[in-house]
């Protein structure tokens, strides 16, 4: 009915709840924002597409997990992920990614858990921190964060009431986007000083369209737990790129867990989409994440964000014919050109890290010492978190193809490189051999060793 | 108001306007390639200018086809506004095609850009109160095709 | 002038003279087309772009190469190109590529007609053939073809009188885009078999578009001389990728030489242009070379095509900007960043097959027998291949960049392979080891073997 549009078209934002900065609830939203909570519910949704969507897969309700559905084990469908996370909490359950509404439900109930003692840090990016960081913290949402970084996940849970909701994402009166997450604006302060630009707040000096990507960076990337107090940090200070990544870790000796078979000191890293995407020719032109994955649509007389955030691949026509004028089916089938053609890297630079472990192995159980083994434990350490950083990015190659590739390049070549030590002392690896150091032998308490965080 | 409008200088247009129609090639160009159509509204004359033939055809296949002509996105709707913002473009375009020394293919200068997307606001107000909001936002970043399909 | 540029935008060819299908010289062409003439004579100028275009070098002329400018050597600027075709004439002499004037002095004074006898079929691409093929075939282009072909070049040198001119692109009637090259004509019918269409021929099937890249497919290819009768042939039949390619020479045994250090049975790629272009998004786009070589421009008041073919770099404005609408520094920039990774990747695949071959000529000298060296001999074969592929292709990258990086990564993988089973003869190669037949004993009269030929 064309009156009542025109009508909601002039009065798009009837305020029928006052918002506050303590309003956690997106129902309370939801009432003063209508369609974007209709969307956002919409996360629920399960669809697959070739490489991504998610798939839902029924589960049969248990007391440590009630979930009825969940999505599909990655760990299952490709059993060499267990061979390379050995020894880790990946390495009992990972699987597809799936919408924001599962963020919180998905971590309490990964068996990650069961296996492993998580520290409250997690819930950064799983659950909707900013009101419980700003009552821990008394106001302070640094103190907040510290405080629950520092307790077990089962105390810090008491905290969590929703999945990533209104308030992560959104000034409560202005509605404009802000970000609220300690790590992130730590972590592209450090990012920002390396590039030459001192003191950086994202909060007041990105541009609107750079906060389009920012919000989505609080959560979509590579980080890990610093130091016994558990800190989330984005270890951005070298750069953003995969080998400017592993250099800052190998710079301060930091190892996730050591890799059972061969006794690596390695690395897992996990969803870098912010730094991929920062890689690509998209994030060049100035095209955020919002912009692909939160397009705008029209629901009755005015434009909203889509959200219902998801793979574009469901939502072309709005996700990128604005500006690619192409078919839908031509715009589906350049996605997948792309991805199928990042996957027969990906699949060779993966058997080659696999070799590389078995050869480690055999090499170990034959009697090789550690000093005749350090080379070879450093390329896999290198080659994995190199690999890891590919496939743990969820575009499939998307965010950018010439980079992914260029990173499993990197991988395939570490990876041949070990095995050659391991068959020739004398060979000299062309990346210097870093010794990274023992992991702490202290746990913090009510913690388990970082071996097995994460 | 049109964000386009606002950033172009009084004196400095009455200026470049007075020479658009007076000055010498300018006045001479501005005559012969049927300047006037400056101030009318048919986008044929637009074409006038081979140069401009391009964006003319582009224009016919795109979805404004219907809704919009060649001024309703290049000038400012404010009927001052329109007025100087046509005599900058005459005076501008006018010289250009006479003298040469503009690259083979044109771009919009940042201020032509800013009408244009003034204009966008103008006709879309309704349908964009909510996404603009928060401030600056280009349309055209999305939207490049909707004068001339590209 | 706005009087003139009218009159000439509605005159745009005064026809003084009369070509014919036997006009060969370009100057009498450009008596009915000026503006095109005139480009076209601009080829001869040299300017460098960051990673293309050309670079005047001065020359002391001799007897043997009168020329006064050439373009700079590339073998000389990285000695590992002479390690990769050791025994074979391009590691006398390889230059940097410059424009369509100089096509046929480079070919005629290169060192490569010194150190080894090269055939006729070369002048294909350097020099102006339609006519002269005509002639020698009585009217049948592909018998002339083939008569060229057996020429030894100092015979055949005798018919040719021009660099590539506007007879072998255009016809002289209509002046549409045609293609004159018996071996495009066959390469692209077989690979359009390989793709389900029969019976292709690109003079009556081709759409314009297509056809402004098949002009230029008749030269910037990948190519072989077949046979004794040294039948000009694009290896396309199993498809235009490198490995398609690769494979096709493995299935017909082919070797170009045999590799002086190490024996192994190599192969030489050169230009693929064409091939790289096609795996890319702007080929899939429907984007043609000539789109970006020879960008329309204005001159009087027409539009005509660049004839002075060269780097799009040097010509931003009208070979990119139409399409895209970013400033020229930054399309530059783009260009530049796809091209420094590339760079980056090629580095390492060079130095990793440099030390492949180096192994491989240690382990000869020690003794290994033919049989523990073939291994290794074919993965170098492998390897090389798909590093000249990208090497030789005169885009570093830009014309598929995520393509041009698989390719690399195939071939380091391959390399580092090679080197793994010298170490260890029980190593597994993930590709299967083909034997490669010797080289033909006997000669086609006048002609050196193939060993020693391109
Ligand atoms: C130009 C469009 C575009 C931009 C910009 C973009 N993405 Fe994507 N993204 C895609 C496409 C296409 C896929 C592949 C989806 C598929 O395989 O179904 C994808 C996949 C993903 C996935 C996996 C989704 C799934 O269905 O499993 C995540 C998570 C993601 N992107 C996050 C981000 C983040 C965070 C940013 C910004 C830092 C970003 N993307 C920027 C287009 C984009
Ligand atoms: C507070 C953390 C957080 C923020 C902020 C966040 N995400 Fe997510 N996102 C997640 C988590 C966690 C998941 C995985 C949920 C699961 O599998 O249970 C996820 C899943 C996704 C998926 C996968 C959906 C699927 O079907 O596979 C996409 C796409 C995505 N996010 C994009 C975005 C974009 C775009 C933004 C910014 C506009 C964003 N996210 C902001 C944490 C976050
Ligand atoms: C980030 C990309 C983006 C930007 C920026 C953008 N739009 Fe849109 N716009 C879209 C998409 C996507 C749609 C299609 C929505 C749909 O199909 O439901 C759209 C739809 C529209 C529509 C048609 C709505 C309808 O269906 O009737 C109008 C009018 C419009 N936009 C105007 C504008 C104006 C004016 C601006 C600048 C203030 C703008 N847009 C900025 C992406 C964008
Ligand atoms: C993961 C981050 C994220 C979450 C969570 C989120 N939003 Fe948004 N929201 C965005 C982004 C990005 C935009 C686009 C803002 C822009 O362009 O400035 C947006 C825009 C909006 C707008 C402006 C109008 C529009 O649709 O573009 C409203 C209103 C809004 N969101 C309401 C909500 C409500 C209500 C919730 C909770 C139900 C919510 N948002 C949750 C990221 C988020
Ligand atoms: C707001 C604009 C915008 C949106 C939305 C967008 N793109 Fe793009 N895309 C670009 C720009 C800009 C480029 C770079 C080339 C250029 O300048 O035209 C590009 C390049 C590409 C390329 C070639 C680069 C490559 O990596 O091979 C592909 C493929 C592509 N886009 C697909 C998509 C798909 C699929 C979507 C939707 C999921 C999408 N784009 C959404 C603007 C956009
Ligand atoms: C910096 C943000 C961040 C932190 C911290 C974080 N996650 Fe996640 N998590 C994500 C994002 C983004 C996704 C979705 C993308 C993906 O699965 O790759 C995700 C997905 C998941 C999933 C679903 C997919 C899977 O892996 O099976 C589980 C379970 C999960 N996280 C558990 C945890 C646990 C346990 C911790 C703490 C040890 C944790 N997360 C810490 C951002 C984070
Ligand atoms: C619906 C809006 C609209 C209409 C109608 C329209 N244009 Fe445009 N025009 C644009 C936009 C948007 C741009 C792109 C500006 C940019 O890229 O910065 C543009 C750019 C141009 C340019 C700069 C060169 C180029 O191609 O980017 C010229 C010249 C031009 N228009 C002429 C015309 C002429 C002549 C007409 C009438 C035949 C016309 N326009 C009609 C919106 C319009
Ligand atoms: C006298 C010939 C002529 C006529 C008539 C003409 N143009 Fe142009 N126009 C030009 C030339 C020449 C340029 C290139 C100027 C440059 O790039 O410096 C140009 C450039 C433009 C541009 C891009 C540069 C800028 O100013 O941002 C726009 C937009 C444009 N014209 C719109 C129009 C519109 C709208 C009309 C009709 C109302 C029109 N033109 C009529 C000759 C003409
Ligand atoms: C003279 C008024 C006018 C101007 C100026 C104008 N539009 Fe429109 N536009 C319309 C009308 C009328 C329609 C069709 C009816 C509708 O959907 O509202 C339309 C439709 C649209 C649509 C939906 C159809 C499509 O093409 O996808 C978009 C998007 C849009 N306009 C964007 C823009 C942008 C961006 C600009 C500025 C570059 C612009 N418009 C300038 C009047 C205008
Ligand atoms: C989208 C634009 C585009 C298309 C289409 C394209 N090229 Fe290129 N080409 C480039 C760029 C950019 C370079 C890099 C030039 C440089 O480094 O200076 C290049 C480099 C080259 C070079 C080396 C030039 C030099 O300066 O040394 C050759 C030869 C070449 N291309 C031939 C072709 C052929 C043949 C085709 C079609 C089969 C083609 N190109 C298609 C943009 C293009
Ligand atoms: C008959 C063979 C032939 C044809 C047809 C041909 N080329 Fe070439 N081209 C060559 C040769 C040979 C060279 C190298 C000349 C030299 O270095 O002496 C060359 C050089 C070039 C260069 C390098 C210029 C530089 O400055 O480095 C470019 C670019 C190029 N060609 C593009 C094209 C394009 C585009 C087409 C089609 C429109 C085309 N060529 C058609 C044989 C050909
Ligand atoms: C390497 C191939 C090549 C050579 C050699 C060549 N041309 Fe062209 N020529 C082209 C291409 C490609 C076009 C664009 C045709 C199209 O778009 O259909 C063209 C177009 C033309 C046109 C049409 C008008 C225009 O400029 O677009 C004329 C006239 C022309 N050439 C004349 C000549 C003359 C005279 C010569 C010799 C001095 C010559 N050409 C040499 C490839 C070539
Ligand atoms: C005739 C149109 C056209 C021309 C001319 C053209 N492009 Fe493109 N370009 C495209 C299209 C189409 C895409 C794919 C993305 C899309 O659909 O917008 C693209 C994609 C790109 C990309 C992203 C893909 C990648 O490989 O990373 C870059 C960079 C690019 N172009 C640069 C250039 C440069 C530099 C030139 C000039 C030398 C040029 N283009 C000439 C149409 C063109
Ligand atoms: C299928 C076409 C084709 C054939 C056959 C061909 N060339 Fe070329 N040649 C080219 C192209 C295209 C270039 C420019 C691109 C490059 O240098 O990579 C070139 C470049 C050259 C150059 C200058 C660059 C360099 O390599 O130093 C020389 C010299 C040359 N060729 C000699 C020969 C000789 C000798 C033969 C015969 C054995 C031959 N060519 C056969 C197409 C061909
Ligand atoms: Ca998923
Ligand atoms: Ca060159």
């Amino acid at each position: 009915n064309v009156a009542e549009k025109k009508s909601e078209a002039r009065n798009p934002t009837v305020r029928v709840v006052e918002l506050t900065d303590d309003t956690e609830d997106p129902a309370v939203w939801g009432k003063n924002f209508p369609a974007e909570y209709d969307l956002y519910k919409r996360t629920t949704d399960m669809v697959r597409t070739k490489h991504g969507g998610s798939e839902a897969i029924p589960h049969t309700p248990t007391a440590q997990d009630p979930r009825t559905v969940t999505s599909q084990s990655k760990t299952d469908a490709d059993p060499r992920l267990k061979t390379m996370w050995a020894g880790y909490a990946f390495a009992a359950d990972f699987r597809e990614e799936r919408g924001h509404a599962y963020t919180l439900d998905d971590q309490i109930f990964t068996q990650r858990q069961v296996v492993a003692k998580q520290p409250g840090t997690c819930g950064q990016c799983h659950a909707s921190v900013y009101v419980p960081m700003k009552k821990l913290g008394n106001g302070d949402i640094f103190k907040g964060f510290e405080a629950l970084n520092k307790m077990p996940y089962s105390e810090a849970k008491q905290h969590f009431k929703h999945p990533v909701s209104c308030i992560d994402c959104h000034d409560s009166q202005t509605m404009a986007l802000r970000v609220t997450r300690p790590g992130f604006i730590e972590g592209i302060r450090a990012f920002k000083a390396s590039q030459g630009v001192q003191n950086y707040d994202p909060n007041t000096m990105a541009t609107r369209q750079e906060m389009r990507a920012y919000v989505c960076g609080q959560c979509h990337v590579e980080y890990y737990f610093k130091g016994p107090e558990k800190r989330l940090t984005f270890p951005w200070s070298k750069g953003m790129k995969a080998d400017q990544i592993v250099a800052y870790y190998d710079e301060v000796g930091f190892r996730d867990w050591t890799h059972k078979e061969t006794g690596a000191p390695t690395l897992k890293a996990q969803h870098p989409e912010f730094e991929m995407w920062n890689q690509g020719i998209h994030a060049r032109s100035g095209v955020a994440c919002a912009d692909c994955h939160m397009p705008y649509m029209r629901v009755g007389g005015t434009k909203v964000s889509d959200h219902w955030v998801r793979s574009p691949v469901l939502n072309l026509n709005r996700a990128c014919q604005g500006c690619h004028k192409w078919p839908e089916e031509e715009l589906k089938a350049r996605v997948e050109a792309i991805q199928d053609k990042h996957l027969e890297l990906r699949e060779q630079a993966f058997d080659a890290l696999v070799a590389l472990i078995g050869d480690l192995k055999a090499a170990k159980e034959a009697g090789k010492t550690d000093a005749e083994l350090e080379k070879a434990r450093f390329l896999q350490r290198r080659a994995q978190f190199l690999f890891d950083f590919v496939e743990a990015e969820n575009s499939t190659g998307f965010h950018a193809p010439q980079e992914a590739a260029r990173v499993l390049f990197e991988s395939i070549d570490a990876s041949r490189q070990g095995q050659l030590t391991l068959r020739d002392p004398s060979f000299k690896p062309t990346v210097a051999v870093v010794t990274i150091p023992p992991p702490p032998p202290a746990p913090a308490p009510g913690i388990q060793p970082a071996a097995l965080t994460k | 108001m049109p964000i386009g409008s606002s950033l172009l200088s009084w004196p400095l247009l009455l200026v470049a306007g007075t020479l658009g129609v007076a000055a010498g090639v300018g006045g001479y160009a501005f005559a012969y390639a049927k300047g006037t159509s400056y101030l009318g509204n048919d986008p044929a004359t637009c074409a006038n200018c081979h140069v401009m033939s391009g964006q003319y055809e582009a224009w016919q296949q795109s979805s404004h086809h219907a809704f919009a002509t060649c001024n309703d996105c290049h000038t400012p709707a404010a009927p001052v506004g329109k007025y100087l913002t046509k005599a900058e473009n005459g005076y501008h375009h006018s010289m250009a095609f006479t003298i040469g020394g503009f690259p083979d293919v044109i771009r919009a200068r940042a201020g032509s850009r800013e009408v244009v997307e003034g204009q966008c606001r103008h006709c879309h107000a309704a349908v964009v109160d909510a996404m603009t909001a928060g401030g600056e936002v280009s349309c055209i970043r999305c939207h490049a095709s909707v004068g001339h399909l590209r």
